[in-house]
């Protein structure tokens, strides 16, 4: 019997929303997008933590600049605060290295990381998801409650095929899904907006391709400065997704 | 000291098995503490210690037997079985500390004993594990 | 005991070169690259086969504009022949709908896969590989005993780092890698070049943005045409890699 | 009949099984063949029998003795077992077919039976597996 999993959804009670930033395919912008929502929100005094589950490819750390701080033991693990952010990812343990685990074992990593991290009472915790709908998707379905999804996708017909396959299942699971938010917009036609019409899952908007982005990164005070925030803030600001 | 949230979650497990089986009493709690996980008894003790104080659950400290659980590992590629104390390479302190908290990121610091590679499966000996629950109804 | 495993290396026995078109992270364009690899080796007259093992967000269809096929049944399926390339794929069993599954499955349907496609004899299989290093990428390692790897990244950062995790892995394995690939350049730099120097790994060159992919997606005429196969050409003409 | 290619699986691997034991005599080999899967024994028998002609393995048709491996399934979310015939919703041919062919893609077309969740374990039942092989040193 894994006792882990009855402590989970305990250790979540104080948390007003879990929200899940994920999109079936990789490279669309997923954890951008979670480092400037989890940014934004802090920036409006909201409590926020951010969760890397991408255990190949974690990349919260990098894009929010976080090096040098490791969570601290106190009956559980506390995840440092950086920047106004409570962050935790696997890369404190495998400190950059690669951790080459297949998929049953992320699953056990990720049952652990939920058993033992106290977060505290927040109002937002954004899960930074990684590509797929393997065993982290299935987990956080399985495991956590209250989870919402926010699905990110491209222009791109690869990126929305895969982000329709990852819709259906959610929809089946009756999984609330926030909506989805087109990235990396580069022409004027925004083909997430047409695939979503009927579906009665609501289209947030768009964030175009954005050739500064990348210099940006590990620099919270560039980043909160680029068209990417930017247009992110105004989307959230325009929706009921906060509220 | 994040023992104690395992600990928590022994505690939680034995409350919510107790209520879901309707049990008068709870006799034995058989809890297996893998090795990888390098976790103090002592500590582990004092964790259920406080925790039994904390949720009065239907067991004394008495009741809980924890025993330790060998690390078998298994390589996939070349089938190799090893204890994790035959790691011939010494593990270094952050290491094992990372190991402590996340036993999978043994695939980060450990490898096949035999052909190196990173592909094996924990058999046995991992974590935390209640092996059974023993009571009356 | 697992029969599979003993004849998936007798499968491949007639296969000249295996190369794996990976990466690390999702989204740098490894569908696109294994998919214009294989269509420029077709071009050479080469016998070529294209695997497409990224079970969650297959694509390889999807950019070779390949439709209303299905394997052939003869002691065994034989990979349809589609513009020149023997071709298989998941999806010829999902069906374009969702496969969430868990790491172990995707193991398992791998196998199964490899254990049960006849290509016959071939000059290359390029496998288009998912996202990460799990379970398809340890099995690819484990199971294909002559598999060669050829990386792609972007210049960004956050690939780069993906990207030399999986390098890391794959040399401690010593697995042949033929070389990195940068795509999707925007600025002038080519950070890739430098992150490679010292490590005895080829850099292969660099593919610029492309604007004007996503328009030839799903034609092979006008895909041959795009900057990007061109640019993959003159890389591949280039460099050691085809001999 | 790409039953063929699985016959010769089991064929190679009781050839590499019989020199890597180093054994004189092969009596009874026992293959499960899982339900899931939905291969016709009469076919598979068939497949067999070239196969063994083809690699003149130390076994006859008679020593390999094919057992159907009921299938039972396993909800990851709500832990409900159940059998692959209890399926409410009968597969189309179509579905059927590809899972013939990957058994996986069973988490495309079927469902907890209990709470519709695609995410469950195939305990046992999955395809062809070789049970064990007996024989003599
Ligand atoms: N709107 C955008 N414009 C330009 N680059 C972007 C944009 N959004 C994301 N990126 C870049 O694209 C790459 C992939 O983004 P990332 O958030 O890591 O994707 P994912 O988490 O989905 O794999 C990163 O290099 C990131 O900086
Ligand atoms: N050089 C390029 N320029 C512009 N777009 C590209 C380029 N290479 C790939 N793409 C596009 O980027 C997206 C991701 O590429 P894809 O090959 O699917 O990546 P991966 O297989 O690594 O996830 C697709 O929409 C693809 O068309
Ligand atoms: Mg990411
Ligand atoms: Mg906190
Ligand atoms: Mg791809
Ligand atoms: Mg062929
Ligand atoms: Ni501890
Ligand atoms: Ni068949
Ligand atoms: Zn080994
Ligand atoms: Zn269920």
């Amino acid at each position: 019997m894994d006792p882990r999993l009855n402590i989970i959804n305990k250790r979540l009670e104080n948390i007003k929303r879990v929200i899940a930033v994920s999109g079936g395919k990789g490279g669309i912008g997923k954890s951008q997008t979670a480092a400037a929502l989890a940014q934004y929100l802090s920036m409006q005094n909201y409590r926020v933590g951010l969760l890397d589950l991408d255990f190949c490819g974690p990349s919260s750390h990098l894009i929010l600049g976080i090096d040098d701080v490791f969570p601290e033991e106190d009956m559980g693990i506390l995840p440092p605060l950086v920047g106004g952010i409570h962050f935790m990812s696997i890369t404190f343990f495998s400190g950059g290295q690669p951790a080459p685990l297949r998929g049953g074992e992320i699953s056990n990593a990720i049952i652990e990381i939920l058993a033992i991290t106290r977060w505290g009472p927040l109002d937002f915790l954004i899960i930074d998801m990684p590509p797929g709908t393997g065993d982290p998707t299935l987990d956080v379905i399985r495991l956590m409650e209250r989870v919402e999804f926010l699905l990110v996708t491209t222009p791109s017909r690869v990126a929305q095929e895969v982000m329709k396959k990852e819709l259906s299942v959610l929809r089946e699971l009756h999984i609330p899904v926030i909506g989805v938010l087109e990235n990396m917009k580069i022409k004027n036609n925004s083909p997430t907006e047409e695939v979503l019409a009927g579906l009665q899952v609501p289209f947030l908007g768009s964030i175009d391709f954005d050739e500064d982005l990348e210099d940006a990164l590990g620099n919270t005070d560039k980043l909160l400065a680029t068209g990417f925030v930017k247009q992110l803030g105004q989307i959230l600001a325009h929706s009921q997704m906060i509220s | 000291m994040h023992e104690w949230a395992l600990a928590e979650s022994i505690i939680v497990t034995i409350m919510k098995e107790y209520e879901k089986e309707k049990l008068s009493k709870v006799f034995k709690v058989t809890v297996k503490i893998g090795e990888l996980q390098s976790i103090e008894l002592d500590i582990f003790n004092f964790a259920l210690e406080n925790m039994i104080e904390l949720y009065k659950p239907p067991v004394d400290l008495n009741n809980i037997c924890l025993e330790i659980d060998r690390c078998i590992l298994k390589c996939k590629v070349c089938d190799n079985h090893w204890n994790y104390r035959d790691t011939p390479k010494k593990l270094e302190e952050d290491e094992k500390e990372a190991i402590h908290f996340i036993p999978e990121v043994a695939h980060t610091y450990m490898r096949c004993t035999q052909c190196g590679s990173p592909d094996f499966e924990i058999l046995q000996g991992r974590g935390v594990w209640i092996d059974s629950i023993e009571g009356e109804k």
